[in-house]
């Protein structure tokens, strides 16, 4: 192991963090706000990878792709939430699951009829290919750089407005008394709708980010959103900067637990007996992390509400 | 005659800056009812929360029947006989007025790690439970989903429920809160009769209540007792009428 | 209360049984295909029924003179799920064949239920060992392969081209490691690391990192599906594509293409079929299926037009007597049809002897994703490996 | 009359369960024998998971990695030849009832979202350990060669005498899970449920509680996965996917939680329900997903809702 390649996997980790963060903002929020588990969050990390792929592909810009792909999975957000969920937010957990586990199915079918089962094809604009040498020997995709720079600075903005605009006032205040904000004469609803299909559209951005280096299939947002859960949940669900910190934990512990878990049994253990036991531990690894932070603090390491 | 029961001191909880308890020292006498007044954010459903279990103190102790219980939570304090009712109703609204408290009864008689006969076709929960039911005046109601109860009835059913632990120590958590007069004189009377069997503590705003039913009265404000004394060492308390009594008495 | 719902539950299943009814014995070719239609694995399975469809086009819809239904079913890639389906095609459709299965898990659990019943099972694509080896049987036979010899073929061309440090990558799970033990089986060379990643994922940035740390002379990779598209992706984003030559089994094929289109150029893969196979069947396959679906054909959908055509040329050989059992078997283990991949002729575990092709991803036809070409033949009449652990003769 | 009907109904459909291999063999129809034995064993596992969720008010979703414990157990001691059913079956309950001990352990100390997600977490856990172990096939699964063995008293062969057998365990599980709801300790079960602050404030500390009844629902659902890896004959690590649990709990909520059948007419619902519709389309999915959140949305008591008027 060189130092180098410990630095190239903690950017790895670091991207892939800020990634599942971008997802567990949304999540997050509207947990911590309107109560609410959405499992279908997957769904829209799915619907902004093929908005952006469908629109970047009709007219020919990647931004413009890029923008009309936030654009329409804020409004495939919205109209969720006035549709089916709006009715959910006073339900049972348990009825939430459920029907966000319906919806997740009726997803992934409208898009296999949409646009087919078979993944379709996504690439980048020429100026987002290639390569940035960091430092001499250390090469590292521009793309990747980007991804995180996006994510980064999303965090930032997302900082800002929960913590600095009269909306972000109204967001903390929600998640702690539903019942102040109606009282200040907020429109609850709009506000409802309005940070869910920001959710939405986050989801949607992490899914167009990843469009073009992963997969653009139906289902492709299940195979995230258990992760995202380990996230929130490792984080305490409601808070953003839980979401963070739980996204840069997950994110580095699966990275770095790919790439080292089974050389270091290695040294161990049999040749062999890592082969076995190195992949398997590393794929359960974020898992086993969650169970132990669960059991030390039930409430995950930054619990919204005292 | 009477020996202390509960005894609280030094108690003290902070939530940030708030101090919500303030060095609070209390006595409560085996026999007798004794009333905590205070004004809203006095720092009164802190202070009871630390007695039942529902909150631990940052410093300071509880004492019950001579036994350190300032670590043990609510369900090992309710097997210790300190039983409480909630300030909003805390019944099984899925429950039938019997099972709500045969239950109680249940937590007190043997083991629940029973797994083959009915609860409901115990005679001796059934008869524990229906004899306290009569006693609170909810001997008719028994069939009836505590869901499907008046509010009176409701409160008069967990006073059931507390009553069925047997226990040595009542609190009661402003019982006749939300009550209209007739409700309030047939919980007043149904704690009068209680009253003397029983150590109570009444946590109370209605003022008639405190008055006819309370033996002694500790009055709290901003986390800190300022008074404990008998009903009219209250009313002459010039500390209390500046800080609380006096403007409702006056009003 | 008790179980009171259960009556109610009893005559939905009574009314359901009367309701349907014995099937009337019709004289009819019945063949139920199972194979994964929904979830986002159905695309292959779309791929192998659109083939069966054109293959009984091609039929006219009859063999020997009689009709032919076929009756999908969807086993949602879980071997249970499959298995209940072949229970419902035997015992409701009274199906005289079961053909399909793209799961080494699903056919392993339905071969034996066909075969017990004394029923064909054609299997068209899933080749696993077992049924190859110890549980052969002479109603299985299969259109496809058995699941070492693309990998084995893989590992002769590198061993030949004399090829050494190979960096070796698959997904965690049997079929994975499978591959990796049937590559190495002629592949002799050394091998400078074998790293097993988690089934289903689709980020492969940190095995990159480790990969490019070791610097090895060729890379060997097993990735089906939308893992593959990830990996190709993420292997030419990385700028390992000039860097490290990459050979692959089941990676790189006609559904993954259009997904990542020249990402995959210069890509080495073996198989036995190829589009551009020159032989009558397989070119009028490849044109009727391009004319019909709009889409180039894959070794998914040749095997399963295969597979019909085998039950077809059995059917005949009996003359739509579908009782003889014996003689549908004899004229199967000449496998007389007009096979898409050519002739070819069966081992006596019914497994196919046959070709392999080296097939490279090339540039296709102006404005057309790229395609397959074939580069050389690596294996003649190439026999499986279990054959010899297989009791019939 | 709503007790006349308690008294009729039952019997009624237990008689038709019974006849179900009859009119099957009269209708040359034998299909119908493995479809209903399938639906009846997912009605055990749904019975079992119903005794916390509905019950317990325990919302878990990872109940299908005791279906993959009692499979495993099953198959992986057949694996090394050791056929006897009742060695089998009894290490199937034992081992689901020890990872439900651990997961419970765990997991009962959380509530709420947490506790959804950590059982979920644990299963996924579960999932990945058996594609991971090669010897019993990893991901593949592998083969149940010869199915548990009884000799003298039962063959898992004969499908009527299979069939039968799991009719009784069912009946079996339904009397005796109205038992457990109704004794002291299903009161303090559904008590923690209904009200856990009044129950504590009675003296139950609900945790000791809440985790006998999770050892109990898995090692029920342990039993469910031992008969369904001898109705499949194949062991596979799916039995744990996630989706299954959510499955599970679906045959819960549409049965409806407030009755110990509800599940089984949730599970007969769920999965004719499947098969009705994926022989109809392939894309099945788009019309079942939103059936189930219409299910949520509007069939609040669950299927056995609307059979039966609400009893009190």
């Amino acid at each position: 192991m060189n130092l180098f390649l410990v630095l190239e996997q903690a950017l790895n980790g670091l991207q892939l963090g800020v990634m599942l963060f971008l997802m567990a903002a949304g999540l997050t929020l509207v947990f911590g706000i309107m109560n609410l588990v959405n499992l279908a969050h997957g769904s829209f990390y799915m619907v902004g990878a093929y908005l952006a792929t469908y629109f970047y592909q009709a007219t020919g810009s990647y931004l413009l792709g890029v923008s009309l792909g936030l654009a329409g999975t804020l409004a495939v957000g919205v109209a969720v939430e006035l549709v089916a969920l709006r009715t959910l937010y006073e339900r049972p957990h348990l009825d939430q699951v459920l029907a966000t586990f319906g919806l997740i199915l009726f997803f992934n079918e409208l898009a296999a009829i949409l646009w087919g089962r078979a993944a379709i094809y996504t690439t980048l604009p020429d100026y987002l290919a290639g390569h940035v040498e960091l430092f001499a020997g250390l090469r590292y995709p521009l793309y990747r750089l980007v991804i995180i720079a996006v994510g980064l600075a999303v965090a930032g903005l997302l900082w800002f407005v929960v913590a600095r605009t009269r909306l972000g006032m109204l967001i903390r205040a929600g998640a702690s008394n539903r019942a102040m904000v109606a009282a200040l004469g907020v429109n609850v609803r709009l506000l409802y709708t309005l940070v869910f299909g920001f959710g939405a559209a986050l989801a949607g951005l992490a899914g167009l980010m990843s469009g073009p280096i992963h997969v653009v299939q139906p289902g492709m947002g299940e195979l995230i959103l258990i992760e995202v859960f380990v996230v929130i949940v490792i984080g305490g669900i409601g808070s953003i900067r839980g979401a963070l910190a739980g996204a840069l934990i997950v994110g580095m512990a699966d990275t770095l637990g790919r790439a080292f878990v089974r050389p270091m049994l290695a040294t161990v253990l049999s040749r062999t007996a890592a082969d076995t036991a190195g992949p398997a531990l590393a794929s359960m690894l974020i898992y086993l992390l969650m169970a132990i932070v669960l059991a030390l603090k039930p409430q995950g390491l930054f619990p919204a509400r005292a | 005659m009477n020996r202390t029961l509960l005894e609280v001191r030094g108690l003290r909880k902070s939530f940030g800056a708030l101090l919500a308890s303030d060095d609070v020292d209390l006595e409560v006498l085996e026999g007798e009812t004794h009333a905590i007044i205070g004004p809203n954010g006095a720092g009164k459903t802190t202070l009871i929360s630390q007695l039942a279990g529902n909150l631990f103190p940052d410093r300071g102790r509880v004492l019950f029947a001579g036994e350190d219980i300032t670590a043990l939570s609510a369900p090992a304090r309710a097997r210790r006989g300190f039983a409480r009712s909630f300030q909003i109703t805390s019944i099984y609204p899925d429950f039938t007025a019997l099972e709500n408290v045969m239950l109680a009864v249940q937590a007190h008689s043997g083991s629940s790690f029973r797994f083959w006969r009915p609860a409901r076709e115990e005679p001796s929960l059934r008869s524990a439970a229906s004899a306290i039911l009569e006693e609170v005046g909810l001997g008719g109601r028994s069939g009836v989903l505590a869901a499907n109860l008046a509010h009176g009835e409701q409160r008069a059913l967990e006073i059931a429920t507390a009553l069925a632990t047997r226990p040595r120590l009542l609190l009661l958590d402003e019982p006749v809160a939300g009550m209209g007069v007739e409700e309030t004189q047939r919980m007043i009377a149904l704690l009068s009769f209680l009253k003397g069997g029983k150590t109570l503590i009444l946590v109370e705003h209605d003022m008639d209540a405190v008055f006819s039913l309370a033996d002694r009265i500790s009055v709290l404000v901003y986390g800190r007792i300022i008074a404990t004394g008998a009903p009219e060492e209250i009313r002459a308390n010039p500390e209390v009428r500046r800080a609380y009594l006096g403007e409702e008495v006056a009003a | 209360m008790g179980n009171k719902t259960l009556s109610t539950v009893a005559i939905g299943i009574a009314a359901a049984l009367l309701a349907s009814g014995p099937a009337l014995a019709q004289q009819k070719v019945k063949i139920g295909f199972i194979t994964t239609l929904s979830g986002p694995q159905g695309v292959v399975g779309e791929y192998m029924r659109n083939s069966v469809e054109l293959a009984l086009d091609h039929l006219g819809r009859k063999m020997a003179g009689l009709d032919v239904e076929v009756i999908y079913g969807d086993d949602q890639v879980k071997p249970d799920v499959g298995k209940q389906v072949a229970d419902e095609m035997l015992k409701k459709h009274q199906v005289d064949f079961v053909a399909g299965i793209i799961w080494s898990n699903v056919m392993l659990a339905v071969a034996p239920t066909v075969t017990d019943a004394g029923k064909f099972m054609i299997g068209t694509n899933a080749g696993p060992h077992e049924l190859a080896g110890k549980q052969c049987n002479e109603l299985f036979f299969t259109t496809s392969w058995q699941n070492d010899d693309t990998p084995e073929a893989m590992g002769k061309v590198m061993q030949d081209q004399g090829i050494t440090d190979v960096y070796v990558m698959a997904p965690n799970y049997a079929a994975g490691k499978d591959m990796v033990n049937g590559f190495k089986r002629s592949y002799k060379g050394r091998i400078v690391d074998e790293v097993y990643t988690r089934l289903g994922q689709t980020d492969y940035q940190a095995e990159l990192s480790q990969l490019r740390s070791k610097n090895p002379k060729a890379v060997f990779v097993f990735y089906p599906g939308g893992m593959g598209i990830s990996f190709l992706r993420q292997y030419s984003e990385a700028g390992l594509r000039g860097q490290f030559p990459l050979y692959s089994v089941y990676t790189v094929d006609e559904i993954s293409i259009p997904a990542v289109k020249h990402a995959a150029l210069g890509q080495y893969e073996t198989r036995y079929w190829s589009p551009d196979l020159k032989n009558p069947a397989n070119q009028k396959y490849v044109s009727d299926y391009r004319r019909k679906y709009g889409k180039m054909p894959v070794f998914y959908g040749a095997q399963s037009y295969d597979g019909i055509l085998l039950i077809d040329s059995a059917v005949r050989a009996v003359k739509g007597n579908l009782a003889d059992k014996k003689g549908m078997i004899a004229a199967m283990r000449k496998a007389d049809f007009a096979s898409t991949r050519g002739k070819f002729s069966y081992n006596t575990n019914h497994f196919p002897i046959q070709n392999f092709y080296l097939l490279k991803a090339v540039t296709g036809p102006a404005g057309e994703d790229p395609v397959m070409e074939i580069q050389k033949t690596v294996f003649t009449n190439h026999r499986d490996s279990y054959a010899k652990e297989c009791a019939m003769k | 009359m709503n007790s006349r009907i308690r008294a009729i109904v039952p019997a009624a459909g237990l008689v038709l369960l019974a006849a179900v291999p009859l009119a099957a063999a009269l209708l040359d129809q034998p299909f119908y024998l493995d479809l209903v034995r399938r639906i009846m064993i997912f009605a055990i596992a749904a019975l079992s998971l119903n005794l916390i969720l509905g019950y317990g008010g325990m919302i878990s979703f990872g109940h299908a990695a005791y279906l993959g414990v009692g499979a495993y157990a099953v198959g992986v001691l057949a694996h090394y030849g050791i056929n006897d059913g009742y060695l089998q079956w009894a290490l199937a309950i034992g081992a689901s009832a020890l990872v439900a001990l651990a997961i419970g352990a765990i997991s009962i100390r959380t509530s709420g979202v947490y506790f959804i997600m950590i059982t979920l977490a644990f299963t996924q856990m579960l999932y990945y350990l058996g594609i991971s172990i090669e010897e019993y096939g990893g991901d593949d699964g592998m083969r149940l060669q010869v199915k548990s063995q009884f000799p003298g008293l039962i063959d898992l062969n004969d499908a009527n005498a299979f069939y039968y057998l799991v009719l009784a365990i069912l009946v079996l599980a339904l009397f005796l899970g109205q038992r457990l709801v109704d004794s002291r300790f299903g009161m303090v079960i559904r008590a923690a449920k209904s009200n856990e602050v009044r129950t504590r404030s009675i003296g139950f500390s609900p945790y000791p509680y809440r985790l006998a009844a999770f050892v109990i629902a898995g090692a029920v659902c342990g039993l469910a996965g031992a008969l369904l890896v001898n109705h499949t004959a194949y062991l596979t690590p799916e039995f744990m996917n996630w989706t299954r649990s959510g499955e599970l709990m679906f045959m819960v909520i549409l049965g409806g939680m407030e009755s110990i059948a509800g599940p089984v007419l949730g599970a007969f619902a769920l999965l004719l329900l499947e098969d009705a519709l994926s022989g109809w389309t392939q894309h099945w999915q788009l019309v079942l997903g939103p059936l189930l959140v219409l299910s949520v949305l509007f069939l609040k008591r669950g299927l056995a809702g609307l059979v039966f008027a609400k009893n009190e």
